[in-house]
């Protein structure tokens, strides 16, 4: 996925959705991981809506950077953030009620993901309106693409479905825990396990080239 | 001398061991289990044979090939697997698909074992952590019972036991409800009688309590169980479930509650599983007593029939705070530390 | 549709308990289940902060049902705690120093709590009173501390187990989620 | 230039300049908020109200039309618009603008959290036509049956809930049987293995038909268009 | 003899090893022949070294004074026979380390009599005058720990004793040193319990003994003088009912403060034959020389008592007393607080209370495969101090020095070995904590 084209402005993208993965690797963020992910489109929609308050977010973090001071620049990107949540949530329910009523609070509570108030304290606010975006858009696809992994798993095995249709044969036994908050903690676990196993195998590769 | 110029054995004390070995204790507990696996299976028929094979075997095999993937040792020759896997068919329903079974036997072992470190580090009971997982993702499955002493049962496998791997069985006999089962949805209670000499329907091995008791007390005798954990949960049970029914005698009485469901196998068996129990003196007590309150409640108000799986894995969970905060007093400090 | 204070109490606790049924509050959950002090301590704190601010919330809402402007649910509930939570930790450094020392350092991180604002959130969606809106609030913080402090008490266990060296950290910690999860399951149906 | 005047010059810019920052923050959030509610408005009236109807219509087969009413003062009156009375009649008509049911939303405790249900009562037929689960957390695959299963569902195609002489109480309460051994058309055929959830769907039907179904039958007129 | 003793006294917890005592508790105490070289350790006790007082080339005669005593935590040393001061130099102790030491040969014709020297009269001496003869006198705790016994009978003044008790429990399996002792000795024994009460200030004394000694507790009972406050009281057969906490605990009902000495209960515990040491030498103002000793086991052809000069080399107590061909461990002590050693050229001390030699049988018995702790709880079940055992162990393991330290009391623990012996998973807990220990002093003394 990565293209020979390194402008800085590629990797930063791809580090949000790989190497820095907010939810993978920073373990932020828990919450509607593990709440709304027990199907691929609640997971997509979710990461969705999380990535347009965080690009939004950080565009006029950034915008207004210098207009700021630093006292209260936690309080203002807390009410800036909770505007765009405020408008995604509406939004949503103008698209479709049923997603709405699929994530629940959980639009809400984007509000104190700290993924968001993270990039804004820690990258919208230093930077330029241009990195800024596709900082926030790097976090948003990796934010995304976490949530997709887990939907589409617990999907497939919870209701042997996937977005809705049908892709295990008619026959097939759901594993109805999956899609119970339990599968949600034990799938997750699952996802950091497999990092964890691809890091420790990357780090002794590394040695043996080094030996 | 010759003997005198050889090299000697350095050690550290005590040069003397009691004569019991862990691998020891944990075959005593499959001895135990013996009468009630074998009445399982006298009265389930080849149903029981076959799920206690496979998730004995699949308990087993996974925890062999982790150990070689690892390039460990195999772990198996320690019993515990096999206990594993044993308690595991116990508790799962006769007709239960064996692919279930087998799912489960993998999930005991390596989810609720060996991530957490294997033998002596897991927190919750393997059998039960496994069953958990079972009932969680297969709800109607292992709640579909089976009935005992089928006149073909030595003969005639359930369709639904050999259903494909991870498609829906499609049982052939009519289900039966067990005691616990007719005591909450229909209000029937079942004859302690039968319910001691195990003639009901229920979990492979939970049906015959007498027979489950009877391993108890074997390994009581032999100092491999600790006897306070079943004593204090089915004496907490009666009580309260006693002081209930007092007051209100639509609540099951007390023997119905003792000897029904999985209280037998539960407490004897599983609440006793040494390391995911409390050390402590006090602790042991404490433990208990959650036991037995967890199951008289969920029973009496809850929402599921049964409750014993679920009080046990409580008090597994609350086990490291038992361990950590009842811990007996050090000679020599507090009450009677001064000289008189 | 009326629910008696003890079946609320009960439900928010136990049977649909905020961390392991509603995934609230994860990052405390994991953040700071190291050790069973700490963990009591933060669950203390949180019950507290979730009884200030359901009241802040049950005012705020009654407001807002006044001057029809529903639309500024969101971010008027996340503004007041805020600044409540800071209020809090002002008048207890200043009245109460061995408290602040107890709970001081967790307030801040309350600050973004998810298990705050969901019960808000929650309480307003499900129309409780002002009583029920405490109950609720109480039973809340109940559960989030019994999760928590069960969690440390097997996390150092844990510190001192073979745990293979793949799961050690965030894995191990969602497993026994996990299975803490399931086990809360058999509370179902209870207090109805 | 002594010490504290240039701290008052550094100090008071600062202040004004964060009391600018915030009140003019604050002032473009609110904008947006309105703006963005003011736009989706009309949408999202539109969108609930079509899931609203489209469950009516489900719960009373054939109705193709619906109005609202709710009961003031012990007064069956019609309702436009949002009204603060939560409790509300659906009635529903079919193409020539007969009356064919009133629909009405019912709750009660389920096996994990409250279950909200709408359900279609034919006043011809004297019995519950249609029944929908709008909101419940019951366990998936198993109290989650009371949405999904049919035979479940067809309980539901003609419940008995006709009212005794006087038209007070119902003549017949509605009761949970076990599966399989339903014989009356006022009992409730339970689902193997999800008990509770089915119970709990009894005795939600049972709580509100007896209250609402005298009401109904007093104001049929009424509802009538 | 068929006769039993009831006993009920005792401590909670402990275990029940098997007493392998019929081998030798029949046989009387024999003298033991001398060694060509005998090796006398400067520091046999605990507490600082002696200082030796002879020079290489030196004649002595049996008796005679060769080290004095180099503080108050320390104590004198006799020549155990008449010889010449071969060299003073290092040589192999007990725990493998060198320690400086007296080779003395010994004469081929040294008989049995020994120096006469000043003797210290019970009715006329002064408690400071006894406590200073018996440091004189070179005596230490006999029953293993080797501590300076007058140091343990200098009551700090701000405490008071009342009772004394004279611990004849011997509790560790195979020895039956002390039960040949309370047998033959009894006269030694009451006049050693007179300087004690005098030197102590307490006012009676009870002879604790385990109930399976029957004939020990019937004949003390009866050859008490009539004059002397002692009652001779039995305690159940527990393992280690002879420790010290445990025998006050179970005859007093009174516990020792954590950290803190008998004294702390108004109580003193001598073991039985340190009491018959202090009886028989101080009237004649002599140094302890010789001791009686346990010589048994499997790996043991002889096995039996005998009196042996300190300083013989375990080589040539074991040439005498015979070994099998099979014996592999030589176990200085009992078997469950003893320690192997690694080298026969090393000398029984005062402290040597017995010789136990063990076979490849026994031996394939304790290193049987360790399994991780499955918490069991029977080590919490033998502790007789109720520390948590499992705990620790699994603290040890993962190195949290600070935690065993502080809420797991581990500094309380006495090493008696019982959770290691009790064990079935075979974790050697009783060494983890020695380490532990030995850690957590390093640390505290460096901080």
């Amino acid at each position: 996925m990565n293209e020979p084209n390194k402008t800085f402005d590629a990797t930063t993208f791809v580090k949000g959705l790989w190497k820095e993965n907010p939810v993978f690797v920073q373990v932020l963020g828990m919450c509607p991981t593990l709440a709304v992910t027990n199907s691929a489109t609640n997971g997509l929609a979710m990461g969705l809506a999380t990535a347009f308050v965080l690009v939004m977010s950080s565009m006029l973090v950034s915008m207004l950077r210098n207009f700021i001071p630093k006292q209260v620049r936690i309080a203002t990107f807390i009410l800036i953030i909770a505007t765009f949540v405020t408008v995604a949530e509406y939004l949503i329910q103008a698209i479709s009620i049923d997603i709405h009523k699929a994530l629940g609070a959980f639009i809400s509570l984007i509000v104190v993901n700290c993924i968001i108030l993270g990039r804004a304290e820690a990258f919208a606010s230093k930077n330029t309106v241009g990195k800024s975006i596709i900082d926030a858009a790097g976090m948003g696809a990796g934010f995304t693409f976490a949530l997709l992994c887990l939907g589409v798993v617990r999907e497939i095995l919870g209701s042997g479905t996937l977005f809705g249709l049908q892709v295990l044969g008619q026959g097939f036994e759901p594993w109805v825990l999956m899609i119970l908050p339990g599968g949600g903690f034990f799938t997750l676990g699952a996802w950091l396990l497999l990092f964890n196993y691809m890091k420790e195998r990357k780090a002794a590769k590394m040695q043996e080239v080094v030996a | 001398m010759n003997v005198l110029n050889k090299p000697l054995e350095i050690r550290t004390s005590p040069h003397l061991k009691s004569a019991v070995s862990t691998d020891q204790i944990m075959m005593n507990v499959v001895i135990a289990l013996v009468p009630t696996t074998v009445f399982a299976i006298y009265a389930f028929g080849l149903a029981a044979l076959l799920i206690l094979s496979v998730t004995t075997i699949s308990a087993v095999l996974t925890e062999h090939i982790y150990c070689r993937l690892n390039n460990k040792e195999s772990t198996i020759s320690d019993w515990s697997a096999v206990i594993t896997g044993l308690l595991l068919g116990l508790t799962l329903p006769p007709a239960l698909p064996l692919w279930m079974a087998a799912l489960g036997g993998i999930a005991s072992i390596a989810v609720v074992k060996l991530l957490f470190g294997g033998l002596g580090y897991n927190i919750f009971n393997p059998a039960l952590g496994g069953r958990a997982i079972l009932q969680a993702a297969f709800p109607v499955a292992i709640t579909t019972w089976h009935p005992a002493f089928l006149a073909d049962r030595f003969t005639n496998i359930p369709s639904s036991s050999l259903a494909w791997p991870f498609t829906t069985p499609a049982y052939d006999a009519v289900a039966s409800a067990t005691p616990l089962g007719n005591m909450k949805f229909n209000h029937i209670a079942t004859d302690v009688t039968d319910m001691v000499m195990g003639l009901t329907s229920g979990s492979v091995g939970e049906t015959s309590a007498a027979l489950i008791l009877l391993g108890g007390l074997y390994l009581v005798a032999r100092n491999m169980m600790s006897w306070k954990i079943p004593v204090i949960i089915f004496l907490t049970v009666a009580v309260f479930s006693g002081i209930v029914h007092f007051f209100n005698p639509a609540t099951p009485t007390p023997q119905f509650m003792l000897f029904s469901g999985g209280m037998m196998l539960g407490a004897v068996f599983m609440a006793t599983d040494m390391v995911s129990s409390p050390v402590t003196e006090k602790g042991v007590i404490v433990y208990s007593i959650i036991i037995g309150i967890m199951v008289t409640v969920i029973r009496l108000w809850g929402g599921l029939p049964e409750g014993m799986m679920y009080a046990i894995l409580m008090g597994n969970a609350v086990t490291p705070l038992l361990n950590r905060s009842l811990k007996s007093r050090v000679y020599g400090t507090g009450r009677k530390g001064g000289a008189k | 549709m009326s629910e008696s204070l003890s079946y609320i109490f009960i439900n928010a606790c136990l049977v649909n308990n905020f961390v392991l049924a509603y995934f609230l509050g994860i990052c405390p959950f994991i953040g700071v289940s190291g050790n069973i002090g700490t963990a009591s301590r933060m669950g203390g704190a949180v019950t507290f902060v979730m009884l200030v601010s359901s009241m802040c919330a049950y005012g705020i809402h009654t407001l807002l049902v006044a001057i029809d402007a529903p639309f500024l649910q969101l971010i008027s509930y996340i503004v007041v705690i805020a600044s409540t939570v800071q209020l809090v930790e002002m008048i207890i450094k200043k009245f109460s120093p061995a408290l602040f020392r107890a709970l001081g350092i967790f307030l801040p991180l309350i600050t973004t709590n998810c298990a705050i604002l969901g019960l808000a959130l929650f309480q307003t969606s499900k129309g409780y009173n002002f009583l029920e809106s405490l109950v609720y609030a109480l039973g809340a913080g109940a559960g989030f501390t019994i999760a928590l402090v069960i969690m440390a008490g097997i996390r150092e266990d844990l510190d001192i187990a073979d745990t293979p060296k793949v799961v050690r950290g965030t894995a191990i910690v969602l497993m026994v989620a996990g299975l803490l999860s399931l086990t809360f399951m058999g509370f179902a149906g209870l207090g109805g | 230039m002594s010490q504290t005047d240039m701290a008052q010059m550094i100090e008071a810019p600062k202040s004004w300049y964060m009391i600018r920052a915030l009140a003019g923050i604050g002032l473009m959030c609110a904008l947006l908020i309105v703006t963005t509610y003011e736009m989706t408005f009309e949408t999202i009236k539109a969108n609930k109200a079509e899931v609203l109807e489209r469950a009516i219509f489900k719960v009373l087969p054939g109705s193709e039309t619906k109005n609202i009413f709710e009961v003031n003062n012990g007064e069956v009156e019609k309702v436009e618009g949002e009204t603060k009375n939560e409790m509300k009649y659906y009635a529903g008509y079919d193409a020539n603008g007969q009356l064919v049911g009133i629909a009405l939303e019912a709750a009660g405790q389920g096996f994990q959290d409250v279950v909200r249900m709408l359900y279609g009562y034919s006043p011809e037929k004297q019995a519950i036509v249609g029944m929908q689960v709008l909101e419940s957390k019951e366990t998936p695959g198993l109290g989650d049956k009371i949405e999904k299963d049919a035979a479940f569902q067809k309980n539901f195609a003609a419940l008995d809930v006709s009212l005794d002489d006087a038209g007070q109480n119902l003549k017949n309460e509605v009761v949970f049987v076990k599966n399989g051994t339903k014989t009356n058309p006022w009992e409730i055929d339970g689902i193997t293995g999800a008990t509770i959830s089915s119970k709990a769907v009894t005795a939600i039907i049972q709580n509100s038909a007896s209250a609402n179904m005298p009401v109904i039958n007093k104001n049929l007129d009424k509802f009538k268009k | 003899m068929t006769t039993t003793v009831v006993a009920k006294k005792t401590f909670a917890h402990g275990v029940h090893p098997p007493t392998h005592k019929d081998g030798t508790v029949k046989r009387e105490i024999r003298q033991f022949p001398f060694a060509n070289v005998l090796i006398i350790a400067l520091s046999q006790h605990l507490g600082a070294p002696a200082k030796p007082i002879v020079r290489e080339g030196q004649e002595v005669r049996r008796g005679e004074k060769i080290a004095e005593a180099s503080g108050f935590v320390s104590v004198t040393m006799h020549a155990p026979v008449s010889g010449i001061i071969k060299k003073i130099g290092w040589a192999p102790s007990l725990t493998g380390k060198m320690v400086m030491s007296i080779f003395l040969e010994s004469y081929p014709a040294s008989g049995q009599t020994v120096e006469p020297s000043a003797p210290c009269d019970v009715n006329t001496a002064t408690p400071e005058e006894i406590i200073a003869a018996i440091q004189e006198a070179g005596i230490v705790g006999l029953g293993g720990a080797a501590f300076p016994t007058h140091v343990k009978l200098k009551v700090p003044p701000d405490k008071a004793v009342d009772t004394l008790i004279i611990n004849g429990v011997e509790c560790e399996p195979y020895l039956t040193t002390d039960h040949r002792v309370m047998l033959e000795q009894q006269d030694d024994i009451f006049m050693g319990i007179r300087y004690i009460l005098k030197a102590t200030g307490a006012k009676r004394a009870i002879i604790g003994v385990e109930a399976n000694k029957p004939d020990a507790i019937l004949s003390l009972r009866e050859n008490i003088p009539s004059d002397l406050p002692v009652t001779v009281e039995a305690v159940k057969v527990k393992y280690p009912q002879g420790a010290e906490k445990m025998l006050i605990t179970a005859l007093l009902d009174r516990e020792v403060p954590s950290g803190g000495l008998p004294a702390d209960s108004g109580s003193v515990v001598v073991n039985v034959a340190t009491t018959a040491e202090i009886g028989r030498l101080l009237p004649l103002g002599r140094g302890i020389i010789e001791r009686s000793i346990t010589i048994t086991g499997p790996g043991v052809e002889k096995s039996g008592n005998y009196l042996i000069q300190i300083g013989t080399p375990l080589r040539y107590a074991l040439e005498q007393a015979g070994l099998k061909k099979n014996a592999t461990r030589v176990i200085l002590g009992g078997p469950m607080m003893g320690f192997t050693v690694s080298s026969l050229d090393v000398p029984i001390t005062k402290g040597t209370s017995g010789l136990l030699v063990l076979t490849d049988h026994e031996s394939q018995l304790t290193i049987r495969k360790e399994y991780p702790c499955i918490g069991c709880s029977h080590c919490l079940d033998a502790c007789p101090i109720f520390l948590n055992p499992s705990r620790l162990g699994r603290l040890a393991k993962f190195k949290q020095y600070d935690a065993m330290a502080g809420e797991y009391n581990l500094m309380d623990c006495f090493e008696c070995g019982s959770c290691s012996y009790v064990c079935p998973s075979n974790i050697p807990l009783v060494h983890y904590f020695r380490v532990a220990k030995g850690i957590i002093r390093d640390k505290k003394a460096a901080s």
